[in-house]
């Protein structure tokens, strides 16, 4: 398949650059930061975003979504990175959904169209410490009857503050580390026994801890079969992942940007400074950069909508690669800036935030690159 | 040397009757500090009178004439009174830049009556300055500054902006580069004027900075009259006194680019956040082989710098070196704080909240992205190595 | 369609009746190729009978017009020709810089004689041409040649020295800049001419790498007399046919810049060399995480390079891009030879002797050292990029 | 200690640049390749080395040396290192008589004379495989009566071409990666059961792997203790990685001022190239660099001399910033000399084929790195 966008992608891209740029530009997001807002995104401008069809752009049709791919899933992030637009559409959009793909009927019916319409928003509650690694989770599902009893904690979710649902990753056999005896439950927000705060990072947006504190759940809220978890949530890591890389992309893309014009706007010693040498290679070099890192989204992108199950190479490539170019762009950025690019008052600082925090999400650069070594078998 | 024993001893025991108990121990916080001027808040009285005793001494600036305020004390005299005062743990009675920098340029450039004038209220800490440098239009390029300074005959009127002046908002007087004579060619239209924080006309605005709160503030300056005698030197060539500052202040980064390694090395950082394997080892081993790179980096680093001091006793002097000390210092400061983020994983972003102490760690990382900005970008640095000690030439005017 | 249907059988047909089976196994080394000329020594007479029915047929031309010898073959018949070769491993008939590089700048900037005395016998590989551009003091600045070209009246008469021209010291003839004229800004007084390197006061010599024994040499020329009709296009316009060879050119090593992925990869290389653990990971986990960033890297190349086709074939030029893909592709491999010897250790060093296969590895490394040299460099190629993508501008001149 | 030269120290670097100068030039390096010379260097010159004092500089005086230090040997190899000399300095007159220092008074009296006087050398035969790892050494060395036989073979023995001894590492115990069991035999090169063979490699100097079948040695040929081999050999390895640190800071200096030579003079576009700022801020960078190396040296060189045991740590900090700077220095070096830095006719490439094998000789980055870290406790 060729690596371009089609004419549908790109239009959806257009639409999101002409909405975003009017209702969640960057002035938005330093206006909810400055407020100290806890939700971190907007109930109102999401519904607008599911009217869209944003919210159930991997949806499939009968559950009222557009099933329109990752590709342009990864279009409208990338648009969100750059005006660092915040919402629920990378955690519930685009991952929760690829969990519910694997759910029963019921399970679907009951959540899908609720998300759909911008209603529920579902986080994915996946690690405990500080480094993702789903694999070593404690949090234990005891078997109670024909239910399970929940025991354990969950840390930094994506948008689990004020959530309406989770998908708990828990133990239901095994030990920490292993790979399998992990079970994925759909639990609603309002089941007794949990309790959720909010922990502020340094992008403002919404994460929580969760304490699970004999949390009763039924079989019937059990995703897929018992053990087999992180199978059930490959595809939603690879869709995160690659969301990840793209919004990423956004972000450096935009700091690229204000990079070079700023070269071409400012002089000391009687020379724009963009015709230095020296900040030229740099520059050139980050440009070139960005290329691979454009490249390797829509590859992953394209990967995915063959094969959901199958894109975790690639996405560990896109994943990887965007965000350590997404460091250098921000640190370049930054310090082309100069005094200026350490003001709050300027935006380059925001997206040095918001890509540090993307970077680490799901797996920083050593976790990608140690699996893409596995892969490449070495 | 008889006589230094006996300056040894008379310190040692001058110090003991004089240096308040709770003085003596380390500063915790930046908060601990004394900065004095008029309108400071001595956090203490044992505060106050241990400024005012070794005001009185001189002790405040050692070395500085007697004349003027200042100890009178010889170069090993007053490495003596250093040793004496680490050794019970003394803090400093006073920080100020007036000691750090205005004085020295004084004491070099400035005429009698303002020797006699300014460094004595320094030297006492009655009065706290702050330094006026950068402009938004002057930054790597300070020359090309732009605050105007005209000669109304019986005074001076300066209108213009400064930036990242550290402290303006407590500061009581400015030490200020000025733009006197916009025919001339850059560096040659510039003075070096001094005025009062409380003149009609000077405002200052705090800047925020990415990592949250600074010292760092804009200043402005709405015809502000300055009287014609505190112009310092000659009257154009105030560029020669800001060299001699910049040198200077590049000097002291340099010379501290290497503190922090000091505290908890890289490695034992990540193994405690992340753990070790059976034989020690980090167990994220991509991350093992990037901290010991940064770490064989940071240990020949440290080495160079004492390397630097050895040479520099030895008779030669640091010079253009400078700059490389800076320069190599706070890029490594970065990549170190980049692993120390990388170590600690999600916990590394928490901004808020008493387990991350109020974003400590993301606070401090993000405040090292300016450490090769200010006093002289790395860029710059580059420059005036590729210049000055690789002799390579400038671009041919073509 | 069905056109295209009908020219692929026939094409197949006459491949599987034409192409003498030892010409269907692809070349081992260098030394397979056929580049024929006045003086080449056909290894067999199976590579003299395929040169002659292709050259006969306009093949090693495919799409150049009929009349100049070529195969007036439409794109579409030419890229069947490729795939019905490949099928049956069919190797080139012909390797020709006459094909690669002169003869497109004659198709555009040649007159008519001189297509019709030229392209016929580059078709059919009778004579062998190379490059005459880069000089001691000219490289990077290309334009600044100083061969000098005299008219004299009746001829030219051509002085100075080329350097890195390919085979100069197997080639027929040379496609060649000169500067006809010394008072004009520097890309304006260059000219493009053709001649005979038998001819008297030519003389070339070899150059040694430090990788070895290279096609390249140092070529003279004293007193060479030069018809005036072998000048192509407008005199001292000789810039515009430059131009246009080296976009050309750069195409060409960007986009083979990536070919030496095609190969094993680096991880596959390193674990049967170092070994394993239990995992199947590689032992030295230092050299797994920097030959993972190099492996990350060299994909996101090529799907790079993927792209840029997919692009281009979708109606959006290469451009400048090239000199991206070129920059990329060439200090990507540096990186990936660096690492190919570390991961061989020892051995890696091994120079002659026929375990090292007469030191295959460590010279094709320190080859490697010169792919972000030729063709431009690294550093040319990012100026082009600050300039032509970026839009940086240049110096001013003060 | 001052990191600063001490007068007599400069005094020796004075004296070795200018006989060097005069008699080992990269002249004299690329004559005696081109003839193509097996042994490496000359015996004659070497000869007056050791008339200089340079074979016993690190050899106690009462066997003929002049207990100089490890300073002074590495200020030697550093002017070795920017004139390409080659000598069996490193291998005998550094490594060698630091093994020795725990020999018996036999061995000492029947060696370290003839090794001061330049007639005898000895070659240290540690290594097996292609990375430097002397506990994996295999070559069995079987209880015979009094004494060993020694059975098995070394690769790669620096200046082991027509030496006259080899110090043979040798398992009397354990098995291949065990740090116990290995233990240390001063062969004589004519003993029975040995035959060596050049190995060339790219840096043109002396290499040979050696066989070793049914060698008979005496007990009196064990260097210290049985099975205590990897400690006898510990300051050795130190003085050989200290000195291969300072030759290559010789090296990467050498290239580094060809290099701002050829930026002062070479011409293009109009200006001096030298007057870009791209390669000026790359200069600069190298200049730096090279610095912490230099530094790295003469502390490892200190620390040495107070204790080579100990050493180790500053030994691994030197070999390994050494090697990674003088690979950025040669990589420079050619790059921004351009064409002319691939010729085999300019020096250049000499000094980065010398700088790849020095680099991996007794240890890589890697290899350092990673004992850095575990001394660092991680």
């Amino acid at each position: 398949m060729a690596l371009v966008y089609t004419e549908e992608q790109e239009m959806v891209r257009d639409s999101a650059k002409g909405f975003l740029a009017e209702k969640a530009s960057v002035s938005v997001f330093r206006k909810m930061r400055d407020a100290g807002d806890t939700l971190g995104w907007s109930r109102a401008l999401w519904v607008e975003m599911a009217e869209m069809g944003w919210a159930g752009i991997l949806v499939e049709e009968q559950y009222g979504g557009l099933d329109f791919g990752m590709t342009g899933a990864a279009l409208i992030l990338e648009e969100m990175g750059k005006n660092l637009t915040t919402s629920p559409f990378l955690s519930s959009a685009v991952m929760a959904t690829q969990v519910l793909r694997g759910a029963s009927e019921a399970q679907k019916q009951a959540w899908l169209p609720k998300m759909v319409s911008g209603e529920a928003v579902i986080a994915l509650a996946l690690d405990e410490g500080v480094k993702h690694d789903p694999a070593s989770s404690q949090l234990q599902a005891e078997k109670l009857g024909n239910g399970y009893r929940l025991n354990g904690s969950k840390a930094y979710i994506i948008d689990g503050f004020d959530a309406d649902g989770y998908l708990v990753l828990a133990r239901t056999d095994g030990e920490a580390g292993d790979q399998d005896g992990l079970s994925l439950f759909l639990v609603d927000a309002k089941a007794k026994g949990i309790s959720t705060s909010s922990t502020k990072l340094l992008d403002s947006r919404n994460y929580a801890g969760a304490k699970f504190d004999n949390v009763e759940v039924s079989g019937g809220d059990l995703i897929g079969e018992a053990g087999k978890g992180l199978d059930a949530l490959e595809p939603a890591l690879n869709a995160g992942r690659i969301g990840l890389a793209a919004e990423m992309l956004g972000a450096s893309a935009q700091c690229f940007e204000t990079s070079m014009e700023y070269l071409k706007d400012r002089s000391q010693f009687g020379q724009k400074i963009g015709s230095f040498q020296g900040l030229q290679h740099r520059s050139a070099h980050l440009y070139s950069e960005l290329e691979l890192v454009r490249s390797a989204v829509i590859k992953a992108g394209q990967d995915f909508e063959a094969s959901a199950e199958h894109s975790g190479m690639i996405a560990s490539l896109a994943k990887a690669k965007s965000g350590e170019v997404a460091i250098l762009a921000a640190n370049e950025g930054v310090q082309l800036l100069g005094g200026i690019g350490m003001t709050d008052e300027h935006d380059m600082g925001l997206y040095m935030k918001r890509i540090r925090a993307a970077q680490e999400l799901l797996g920083d650069y050593a976790f990608h690159a140690g699996r893409f070594a596995k892969w490449r078998g070495f | 040397m008889a006589d230094l024993e006996q300056f040894q001893q008379e310190t040692r025991d001058w110090l003991e009757a004089n240096c308040p108990k709770t003085m003596r121990k380390p500063m915790r916080t930046e908060s601990d500090a004394c900065w004095g001027g008029r309108n400071f808040e001595f956090k203490s009285d044992d505060q106050r009178n241990w400024l005012k005793l070794m005001g009185e001494k001189g002790w405040t600036a050692p070395e500085w004439p007697k004349e003027y305020g200042g100890g009178g004390l010889s170069r090993e005299q007053s490495k003596i009174l250093k040793k004496e005062m680490a050794r019970i743990s003394a803090r400093p009675p006073l920080q100020s830049f007036g000691i750090w920098m205005l004085g020295p340029a004084l004491l070099k450039f400035g005429s009698e009556e303002q020797k006699k004038e300014y460094l004595p209220p320094i030297v006492r800490g009655e009065i706290r300055w702050c330094q006026g440098y950068s402009e938004p239009g002057a930054g790597s390029d300070l020359a090309s500054l732009q605050t105007r300074c005209e000669d109304k005959g019986d005074h001076y009127l300066v209108n213009g902006q400064k930036v990242w002046t550290s402290y303006a908002d407590k500061a009581d007087w400015i030490f200020c580069l000025v733009r006197t004579n916009r025919e001339a060619r850059k560096h040659l239209g510039i003075s070096f004027v001094l005025f009062d924080m409380a003149s009609k006309g000077v405002s200052t605005k705090p800047i925020t900075l990415i990592s949250g709160k600074s010292p760092f503030c804009e200043t402005f300056f709405d015809d502000v009259k300055v009287p014609k005698e505190n112009l310092v030197g000659t009257l154009d060539r105030g560029w020669d006194i800001a060299k001699y500052l910049l040198t200077h202040e590049r000097e002291m980064i340099g010379g501290s680019g290497g503190s922090a390694f000091a505290s908890r090395g890289l490695g034992e950082v990540a193994v405690s956040a992340l753990g070790a394997d059976d034989d020690g080892q980090l167990s994220d081993t991509a991350l093992r082989a990037k901290i010991a790179t940064a770490e064989l980096d940071g240990w020949a680093f440290l080495l160079t710098m004492e390397r630097a001091k050895d040479e520099a006793k030895a008779g030669h002097g640091v010079g253009a070196r400078s700059s490389m000390l800076k320069y190599y210092g706070t890029e490594l400061n970065k990549r170190r704080f980049e692993l120390m983020m990388a170590s600690k994983g999600m916990s590394a972003l928490e901004w808020e909240g008493e387990a991350s102490n109020e974003g400590e760690l993301p606070r401090a990382w993000l405040r090292t992205k300016g450490n090769s900005i200010e006093g002289g970008t790395s860029e710059v640095q580059l420059n005036i190595i590729s210049k000055r000690i690789l002799g390579l030439p400038d671009p041919k005017v073509v």
